[in-house]
């Protein structure tokens, strides 16, 4: 057992955090929030420059000699600075999904664009409701006269589908099941809408109107689209969790600081009773967070199976950090509600990713099936 | 002991009922989306104050009709489940009015009460009580009035102050005695402040919605008539303390997001499961069995408040308790709905085709962080219930 | 709207406390639970002389010139003091069903022996599993060759049996459905042994083994059982709630008491404001249990339906109850945590009667189905 | 970072489980049916004794095997899960031997130290700490024990000793500096004191369950020689702080009501739910599912923070932290097991036909209300975490 990390990995973390200090203050993300590509293609490029998204790739893909905690101090560090980018969707989830299917068809190139960073992938897996839904796709593939096929369907929630090069996309195979196909964005009858959401990093609505792609955009086998996914599934959500405990961390530091540093009444509201136990409920829940988020990480990195682990730290997370910016609104009072402050970018932050893969009591649910119970 | 109305309210329950379920469809207007009771409109008050419902509790000397606070309670009640349009005198009628009636200078009296209960015209008001140092603690304002022969002079600053920028006057609460040594308590006083006297500057404070309705207001020697104190000079704040119990009284409180908890309600009756996994609809009916109750213990807690003033008892113990209650209500209302709705309550925008329910649920979750600071802080207002109701001593 | 009591109500209410302020101390309490009968003869003589049975039995039967909050108020009270007795199952259960079923039979004789306090009824509802069972009832009813039946089976949680006269018990009459008998508890066949609970007011197993009961012995129609017994549910359900909205108004005043009176670190343990708060909560979760009580009373003693209301109040009185008590718990330490101070009686009355007569979530379930939704 | 065995420890688990596995059942006694680890048995202990794994942390001249304090987690982990007997050595290898091992005196150490860790003898102790007006405000007690040539003299009052009235010695805390004046906390002392020297009288106080565990105990110039002080005089509230946090860490506090989760989950496993309401079965996976969820991260807490020793941090928060939600989770753990079989979980007593689980539920919610008092309240516990971990001021 271990419960720091060692001194490379601090490295790493330190490498992460200094970059994202330098580069993404809350008020460029603001501004990114609202350009064109929901994202700086500046920033994006240097860190494809600093290979992040090779170190994402690797990573998730096992590859010898890399861990997969790299890229969980990543993400807490991306969720801890909240960088509006492509890096979730592209080199974690288009990657790896690509990865796992990659025995069996092609994606080595396409994974090699992703880790360069040259070309942006994003996965288009809602329907109209909101729901994952690889495998039983709204999204319809009919044979085409010309020997490929014609997707048709809508796609909720697809992140930066607006400026992304390729779309994953699962779609219904006529007799042949949930297939996963590879879209380029700029085909005919591809249309990608910015819409507004709680958090504002910026998704699209897709449809796909009859849009023509090759068999060769098959990835991997017809058929077995939704077991890729499903097979990513518990890598990708412990990801997120590290971001949504990153962003514990922020809200909890912020907070802290700012009941030391606020008087009313003659004294900082932190020597009152009431807040010193909020704060320590903070601090138990983001324990608590850690503690089943790098359990779940440990033991992906052993190589054994976290699927319990993962449901928990899902659970745990998606509560203890919705909770904690609930709290930290309730200290902060009207500053927190305003504009500038940048609380209320965690406070929705919290809440779109509780949602997102699952709230709390969906993966408790999930929980007890894989005990068994 | 009866917790039911009595066949004089329920009349006057119906009467009011029939008369929204009347008036407010002939009116032509769109209901606010997203607030009960949100619009505002110049008809529908007129029509309000020609059945003598603006000013109900009002003593008949300003043309009130001296009626009880639970006859009040009734209309409100009805007035936000029909989503009346009440913008146009809501905040004269609640703050203004009555604090006027209780401190004000008779030509205050005589200039302002007739255009409100009449819906005469939109006089509007903002309140200039909060400072970037006084808080929750409000005795620490540091903003001075001045007494110079026939003026106050005013210097300072007021922030958080909601709708200053389209309000015709302000409610200032004011240092008039500027020796420091003095407890904030017993050295302020409360103004008049018309917003159009020079030496005022108003700036906006954008909320986390990016809405405009914060501001700050900066003071730099704004002269104004004495006539403009309310009440008595260095008594502002036994004022203002008198003032908050009522409001903290009202049923706006608990049914601000009523409309979550009637979509809420219509998606459970309509039944759209089938496709879900199994333990959401048993999760969502308990979550509901629990809302639904806390509903019913806030209503009738506010109807309890309401017939306590009526029979002159002390209600800021219950005041409180009931606001604690009532707002976080609200914010557990929200988070359920989001909760039963998933993924796709995230969606936001009226015209938003994917957003249910017209992007309700997003638009409210943001507005929650708010409601158990708005009127007092949840803990603030327990420490009134344990002080003031319990009577636990002060530290 | 009246939020008050009537200052006849309010009489009645003193006369009720005076009584038991003056019969009924913790320390009595205490050794009554422990004594052969489980409660007092001598109080319980003097209950009946002030006419207690009576108020019960008019007040349930909605009997002109009665208020069913007569006998909330005085069910409030005994919850306050704990009174071990008879009262609530002979003259509120066993009573008030005799008296739905004396439309249809005799009934008329015991409800007058129950009144005076001459004989002590009690109600055996419950199987072997501590669930209501009288819509399938677990206790056979076989007919004799002589013209009577034989019941048999086994009843839990049946108050007083050891000394009560009569039994009420809801047994499966063959090819008859659920049928109420009257057993008298000296009948051959019938045994009674005190069992151990966690509230230590009197219970007993009570086991039937070929009891013979006459046809004379049916209480109103054969095969009816079931409905006399779930018509009165949501009466005794809601005397139920008063009386443990009495013990949660013993649990405020005495724990708010205590933290005027303890001292600590030089001041009293009520100046801290997590103490304050902790007692706030206490208060809020109390008036709530008045509002959902009260409600639901009036609307009974409007002689409207309640079945939603008393729902409700069941529902927020066993969480509130059980929530004060550990709120007691924790603010008294080690002291509350002693045989000899009383909180743990109430610690115990909480437990027991959140689960008798259905638990929260039950009840919230309850009042989902009565709202159709 | 690694929250999984390595495969030292891995191999060192494999190993006390199988000791357990082959030593518990050849005991030949009857566990206690309501407490993990809750018997006594010479036999076992010298068992454990010759495996060297009591004082698996002691130095090594004190016959321990100076093994970190994971180590030690890992077999006390085991322990528990294993219902091991531990009763004979637990108290004196858990709190007097590591006290006495840091600031007892020679001869105490010669003393006391082979016996506790060979189990030679049942040297029992009881700790006399609280007094009437001195329990979370310990630095308020009033017990002297005043200096008198080679003696000390002792007089006044303890409360809440647990066991007292059978043990061989107490673990006395008293003011050695009489001036009242002088703060508690640098005028007390720690003493080992004979509970036969003559002036003490000890006097039964009832537990909620009528068992006899808590005592008074009197002195009345009760005098005992100077070779009983422990460490230095005055400094005795210093030790017990540094002793505090140690007691705090132990899994103990998380897994004394490991049977009711073991029978909770056995339940669910053989689904015996056809009968009961739809909606308790979702109910009750959802709460399931949370203990499981608390369970995990109570345990790694624990081991957090023995890593911690070992790797010499400042443990005060953390383990202030652990043991406040290890505490909240047992008193969770009974209130659900109650729900879950409702009104029959309401039985008690070991003979009773009808008690499920032999009457452990009712049995274990009478103790839940000590599990959040014992060792430090909740609300201590939580004010160390906020100003020992965050560093909030103190008021």
């Amino acid at each position: 057992m271990d419960f720091e990390f060692s001194s490379e990995q601090e490295m790493l973390r330190k490498s992460f955090s200094n970059f994202l200090d330098k580069e993404c203050g809350h008020d460029l993300v603001k501004e990114w929030y609202k350009n064109e590509k929901g994202y700086s293609p500046a920033v994006w490029k240097k860190m494809a420059g600093l290979g992040w998204m090779e170190l994402i790739c690797e990573s998730l893909g096992n590859k010898e000699g890399t861990s997969f905690l790299d890229a969980v101090i990543l993400f807490e560090e991306l969720g801890r600075a909240l960088l509006p980018s492509p890096l979730f969707t592209s080199a974690a989830v288009a990657g790896f999904i690509l990865s796992q299917a990659s025995d069996e068809g092609p994606g080595g190139k396409d994974i090699a664009e992703i880790m360069s960073g040259k070309k942006i992938y994003t996965a288009a897996l809602m329907n109209e409701r909101g729901e994952l839904d690889h495998n039983r796709p709204g999204v319809s593939a009919v044979s085409d006269q010309n020997g490929g096929y014609r997707l048709s369907g809508t796609r909720l929630f697809v992140p930066y589908a607006d400026s992304a090069d390729f779309l994953l996309v699962c779609a219904d195979l006529k007799n042949g099941g949930p297939t996963l196909f590879r879209v380029k964005t700029d085909s005919v009858g591809v249309t990608a809408c910015p819409v507004e959401t709680l958090y504002p990093e910026r998704k699209c609505v897709v449809k796909l109107d009859h849009t023509f792609v090759d068999s060769s955009d098959i990835v991997g086998k017809a058929g077995n689209g939704g077991q890729y996914v499903d097979a990513v599934m518990g890598k990708i959500t412990l990801l997120k969790c590290s971001e949504m405990l990153g962003g514990m961390s922020f809200i909890l530091n912020t907070t802290v600081q700012y009941v030391k540093d606020r008087c009313q009444f003659g004294k900082p509201l932190g020597v009152l009773q009431t807040i010193q136990h909020y704060c320590a409920d903070m601090a138990t829940l983001y324990e608590g967070a850690r503690m089943t988020n790098y359990l779940a990480a440990s033991l992906i990195d052993d190589g054994l199976s976290a699927e319990k682990e993962v449901a928990m730290a899902k659970a745990w997370i998606s509560d203890g950090y919705k909770k904690c910016t609930w709290i930290s609104h309730q200290l902060h009072g009207a500053i927190g509600y305003t504009e500038e402050y940048p609380i209320h970018l965690y406070y929705r932050h919290a809440k779109e990713n509780e949602l997102m893969l699952g709230d709390a009591r969906y993966h408790r649910w999930k929980l007890m099936e894989r005990m068994g119970l | 002991m009866r917790f039911t109305f009595n066949a004089e309210q329920e009349a006057f329950r119906r009467e009011v009922v029939a008369f929204l379920e009347k008036e407010i469809p002939a009116l032509d207007i769109e209901l606010d989306k997203y607030e009960m009771a949100g619009g505002s409109s110049r008809e529908f008050s007129r029509k309000l104050a020609e059945k003598k419902w603006i000013g109900l509790t009002w003593p008949k000397e300003y043309g009130g009709s001296e009626r009880g606070y639970v006859d009040k309670m009734i209309l409100s009640e009805q007035l936000i489940r029909h989503r009346a349009p009440t913008g146009y005198h809501f905040a004269a009628e609640r703050q203004i009015g009555p604090a006027i009636i209780k401190f004000g200078a008779q030509w205050q009296k005589d200039y302002f009460l007739p255009r409100f209960i009449n819906a005469e015209d939109n006089i509007t008001f903002c309140l200039l009580f909060s400072e970037p140092d006084a808080g929750s603690d409000l005795a620490a304002i540091k903003t001075t009035a001045i007494p110079e022969g026939d003026h106050y002079v005013i210097n300072g600053q007021k922030v958080w102050s909601s709708g200053a920028h389209s309000s015709d006057y302000g409610w200032l609460l004011a240092r008039t005695n500027p020796d420091p040594t003095v407890p904030g308590h017993i050295a302020c006083s409360e103004f008049i402040l018309d917003l159009k006297t020079p030496g005022i500057t108003i700036r906006p404070i954008l909320n986390i919605m990016g809405e405009h309705h914060f501001n700050e207001v900066f003071f730099d020697t704004v002269r104004i008539d004495k006539k403009y104190l309310v009440g008595r000079e260095n008594e502002g704040f036994k004022q203002i303390v008198a003032q908050l119990d009522y409001e903290r009284a009202g049923i706006e409180r608990l049914m601000q997001n009523h409309l979550v908890y009637e979509r809420l309600k219509s998606y459970l009756r309509e039944g759209e499961f089938a496709d879900e996994d199994p333990g959401l609809v048993y999760w969502i009916k308990d979550a509901f069995a629990r809302l639904e109750t806390e509903l019913t213990i806030g209503r009738l807690l506010c109807y309890q408040t309401a017939w306590m003033i009526d029979h002159r008892k002390q209600i800021s113990s219950q005041a409180a308790l009931c606001k604690a209650l009532c707002s976080q209500y609200e914010h557990r209302l929200n988070d359920v709905a989001t909760r039963l709705l998933g993924a796709s309550s995230l969606m936001m925008g009226e015209e938003n085709p994917y957003a249910p329910w017209e992007g309700l649920v997003a638009q409210s979750y943001l507005h929650s962080p708010s409601y158990t600071l708005q009127g007092g802080a949840v803990e603030i207002l327990k420490n009134i219930v344990a002080q003031r109701g319990l009577k636990l001593p002060r530290a």
